[in-house]
């Protein structure tokens, strides 16, 4: 069974990552899985300096899903070239930063620091984050924004590069072609959706930041609907995220035409999630006579033009 | 850190209002140090998230943990059955012991409600030499449970046991008369209760150590949802599940 | 205690009202559900001629929540007034007609068929069905033709004018600004999320349209997200759908700022869903000692400017 | 129509792998309807949505589903315990019994799978004057459910008992050697298998009446969720859960 897939010349093991913010820098679940059976690990988002994050409660369960609003908290380029990446080099997964920023300078200042270090395959860059004011989704609903970021980023590396989109726009097929024009090598989605929870006893919003990110099994069908229309409205790769748990889900985003998955929430239920949904679409193609993994994406049965979206593109 | 497919062993009534839970989780129980927790999966997808329990006890190979029906995912647990299997992840966090390295004369351990979990295990296996002295805040009387904990003072909200007041009452008449500068104070419970517990153990300038309850996604490390303020120093913010649960509670803002 | 709420100077006995396409005509639950103590129901959306609506499959579960594709099937305006009518006029609960259509002509032509009829107390426009390709959600994501249909209907009718929203919009705020600009007493939201699920083992989509609308507890906090976007933009009356299920969920929209809300996927679970909510709120009222339900609308305690949604009012 | 928060009285197995669940549920054994079924919430939230069951047999006050664990549903109510309270809507849907008017003398049952489920209370409540033969198709021995039904015709596809193949073969046997022209065929089970059935009543012009699966939202009419095509007529699509479940197999495509 041939499973592996290849980005801007870099061959990754398997379909299936570790989405970012949900597997810390890849260190933390010693003991309970074996890193190196995932396609790659992508990191909790950088800044160039710390953050801290926002205040308590961070997090608030909802129906099959959570609200998040951790606002980016993360140890900063530098911490994470010191502490970091010395264990990750050890591995042989690929490892793929996942990049935040409230500027372009900032995200090109990120990006140059982890330049020299081999064992960071390329970058993921986050520009939909919802819990940040300065940065995330503002740029991640403006086109312009996420073209002119993909532009000066592409200048600046040979590594993959790959654009992390938000769900929370009308036509996210845009957002994609600006990334596909500026020479992406693929873009990712989605990152979580905007939403809000709130305690009726003490009236207060569950989140300290009134409105959080939603992730986990709850949005997998706007995850996939996303899905759909990227592939069709663009060449370069998608990779399929949101409210992956089973092999069964990722399959579903293969059909749809994703050529990888990330896995998020998931993790935080079992941390071994990504390895064994690796080994279940194995086991899928397997049964179906596939030899290649491949022959699986975007191996949907569906009337062409059926959906809403198909008139949008 | 192990993640078990555990099978229950039994499940049984503590008191009528509390339930425990016995799972038999060789290589946890070989880790396990008294306030850590584990972090149980009851449900396919509902709830989705992992529900927390402190370490009851630890027996062999057997550990305990004890609830009481809240939610769903506490209705989901009282539901199962011996024989059934519990996906588990443990032991997660700290443990009181560290904080237990010193020299002192008596371990307070002060506990509100559920809060008492982590206390049997704890007694357990604290340094026999050094006195322990027990406060348990209730409900009722069908909220306490006294069982392998020593010197037991108990407070109840409607006085049908015990002190009728709260446990930090209960707690100021004994330390009172009792020579507070060898005492150390371990907390579980409420946060309000903790808090004043806290408040008050500074004023007296004793040190006191309280096992920190919040909100938690993953309960390992991984999504950073468990935030607590420090009071200053180098981080803003510790996260609960690994650098506690068990903060000296002078480090962070309660 | 005071539970009425009135809009363009027609009074609801209560706040709760029954989602359009979840409770039929208001006549298929006789002997579930006491629909006199609801605050009013909103049909099926109408359209000028009955339409059949999409091919089988039209409905697919999914983690706490459901997928349909429906295409707007319905009865056509004169078939309800000949029909269903009747029945509602001898009904004390209010009754809202949905209307949707395929062009503004059609919105006006469906509207100019029920303004006879007092027993209709006014109309809620959908312009946000995701599974029908003409019409439907492809006016509710431009603000200009939102505009237009409220402009047009405006000068047509005295009753209730209420604009049904879509969540599938970058700001939702921006369309609520044109209805309250062009005199709608009113805004709704939110209709369904565009959505996906795919069988595996067919390879097929799981609704013969491809993508369709998901809805229930799943895109609860999503719904809360919106109206919390939608009560801050604009001074019209906000009315909440969107996951709706027991009193607590209605009590969040209310905090919120909600003034009403409908139950819809709900309905499907147990029709008399919408009485059971709104004695709910009534105890939840009386439990914090408030006499009027009034008092809770708008009482969330939140800091200000928290949420990146604030940053872009 | 009645929603009744019923209690389990009965839960038990027919076969190794067919469960029988009976409920206590007045207003609906009172109303209910040979080809009927009742919809069940199983779960709070996981699954959503009511999953319906074919009324197997109602006896007093007493009504009962049979059913095999496939998924989510239908695994939550395998751990149903009698005394357990389920929240049930039925009697929904039309009834077989309409379908008997008029002049024939065998009523021939056609069942596959799950399928015969409504066929021992059409049996009972049958005109009596009638003969009735049915046919049974099923994976093994382990998924035969006979008990209430009359001269049984078993076919399963491992041949573990009756007849090896297909039930549509074994009915084509029997027909063959009997006048079809004065029966009537009523169908329940998997799609394919009524489909192939549905034809071959057609071709040999046997009225058939099917029950007709499909996903459905809510069961009474409220969702048009459950849309099945006409062939030809008035309106392009019937709604499952109201216009049937049965309907006449020339009327729908199937
Ligand atoms: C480190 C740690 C250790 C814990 N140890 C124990 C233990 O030993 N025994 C035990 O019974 N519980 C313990 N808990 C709490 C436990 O994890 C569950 O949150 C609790 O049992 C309720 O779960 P539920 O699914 O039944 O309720 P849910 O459905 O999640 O909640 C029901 C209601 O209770 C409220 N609620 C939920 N959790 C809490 C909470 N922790 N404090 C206050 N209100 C809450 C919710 O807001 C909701 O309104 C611990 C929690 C943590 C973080
Ligand atoms: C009118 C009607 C009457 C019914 N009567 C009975 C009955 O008497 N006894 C009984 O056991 N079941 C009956 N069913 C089916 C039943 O409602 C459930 O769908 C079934 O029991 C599976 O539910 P689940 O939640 O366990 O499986 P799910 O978790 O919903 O599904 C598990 C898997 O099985 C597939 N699946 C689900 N339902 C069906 C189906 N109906 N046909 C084929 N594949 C399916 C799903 O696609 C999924 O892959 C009836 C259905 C209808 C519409
Ligand atoms: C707690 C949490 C933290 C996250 N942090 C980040 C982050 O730092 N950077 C990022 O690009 N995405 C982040 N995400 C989004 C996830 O990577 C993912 O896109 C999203 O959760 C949807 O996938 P899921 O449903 O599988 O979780 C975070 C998600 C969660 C739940
Ligand atoms: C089966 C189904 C049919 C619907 N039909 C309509 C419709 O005809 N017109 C409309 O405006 N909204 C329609 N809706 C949307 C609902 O009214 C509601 O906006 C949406 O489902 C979100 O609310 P909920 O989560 O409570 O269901 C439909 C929803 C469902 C599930
Ligand atoms: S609960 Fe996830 S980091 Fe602590
Ligand atoms: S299942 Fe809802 S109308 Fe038939």
């Amino acid at each position: 069974m041939n499973e592996s897939f290849t980005l801007r010349g870099v061959t990754f093991q398997n379909r299936v990552f570790t989405a970012s913010g949900t597997f810390g820098y890849g260190d933390e679940t010693t003991g309970l899985v074996n890193v190196n059976k995932l396609g790659g690990i992508i990191t909790k988002s950088l800044s160039l300096k710390p953050r801290d994050g926002n205040p308590a409660p961070r997090i608030a369960e909802t129906a099959s899903g959570m609200l998040n609003s951790i606002g980016l908290a993360n140890i900063g380029v530098q911490h994470f070239i010191d502490e970091k990446l010395p264990t990750l080099r050890s591995l042989s997964t690929k490892v793929i930063a996942n990049i935040a920023a409230s500027s372009i300078d900032e995200y090109c200042a990120v990006a140059e620091a982890l330049e020299p270090f081999a064992e960071i395959a390329g970058y993921e860059i986050n520009v939909s984050c919802p819990n940040v004011k300065e940065g995330g989704l503002n740029f991640g609903t403006d086109p312009n924004q996420v073209a002119r970021i993909a532009r000066e980023l592409r200048r600046r590396t040979e590594k993959i590069l790959i654009v992390k989109l938000t769900p929370n726009v009308t036509h996210i097929s845009e957002f994609a072609r600006a990334c596909e024009a500026e020479g992406m090598d693929a873009v990712s989605a989605v990152n979580t959706l905007i939403g809000m929870a709130v305690n009726i006893h003490t009236r207060k919003p569950k989140l300290s930041s009134t409105t959080g990110g939603l992730s986990g099994p709850a949005i997998k069908p706007v995850a996939l609907a996303k899905v759909y229309e990227l592939t069709r409205a663009v060449k370069i790769p998608v990779i399929g995220i949101g409210g992956i748990a089973t092999w069964e889900d990722a399959v579903e985003f293969l059909l749809v035409g994703a050529s990888a998955v990330q896995v998020g929430t998931a993790n935080f239920i079992s941390p071994a999630t990504g390895v064994t949904i690796a080994e279940g679409i194995r086991a899928y193609c397997a049964s179906h006579g596939f030899a290649d993994v491949d022959a699986i994406v975007g191996a949907l049965i569906a009337e062409k033009n059926r959906s809403v979206i198909d008139s949008w593109l | 850190m192990h993640q078990e497919h555990a099978v229950i062993r039994s499940l049984t009534n503590l008191t009528p209002e509390i339930k425990r839970l016995t799972l038999h989780a060789p290589s946890i129980c070989r880790d396990a140090q008294p306030g850590q927790f584990l972090n149980i999966r009851v449900d396919a997808n509902f709830p989705l998230l992992r529900r927390p329990f402190s370490i009851f006890d630890v027996d062999g190979e057997e550990v305990s943990i004890m609830f009481n029906v809240i939610g769903r995912g506490t209705t989901v647990l009282a539901r199962k059955e011996p024989g059934d299997t519990l996906d588990i992840i443990g032991p997660c966090g700290n443990s009181f012991l560290p904080f237990t390295d010193g020299d002192y004369d008596t371990s307070i351990l002060v506990a509100g409600g559920i809060g008492v979990a982590p206390f049997p295990f704890l007694t357990k296996r604290m340094d026999a030499a050094r006195r322990i002295e027990t406060f348990i805040g209730a409900r009722g009387k069908d909220f306490v449970v006294e069982g392998g904990m020593k010197n037991i003072h108990i407070a109840t909200d409607d006085g049908s046991m015990g002190y009728h007041g709260t446990v930090l009452e209960l707690l100021k008449e004994h330390l009172h008369t009792h020579d507070a500068g060898a005492a150390r104070l371990f907390l579980c419970g409420p946060s309000r209760m903790m808090r004043a517990v806290a408040e008050y153990a500074l004023e007296r300038n004793i040190p006191a150590y309280a096992s920190i309850e919040c909100e938690m996604a993953c309960g390992i490390g991984l999504c950073q949802g468990c935030a607590v303020e420090s009071n200053g120093g180098g981080k803003k913010y510790f996260l609960v599940c690994t650098d506690g649960t068990i903060f000296d509670t002078r480090t962070v803002k309660m």
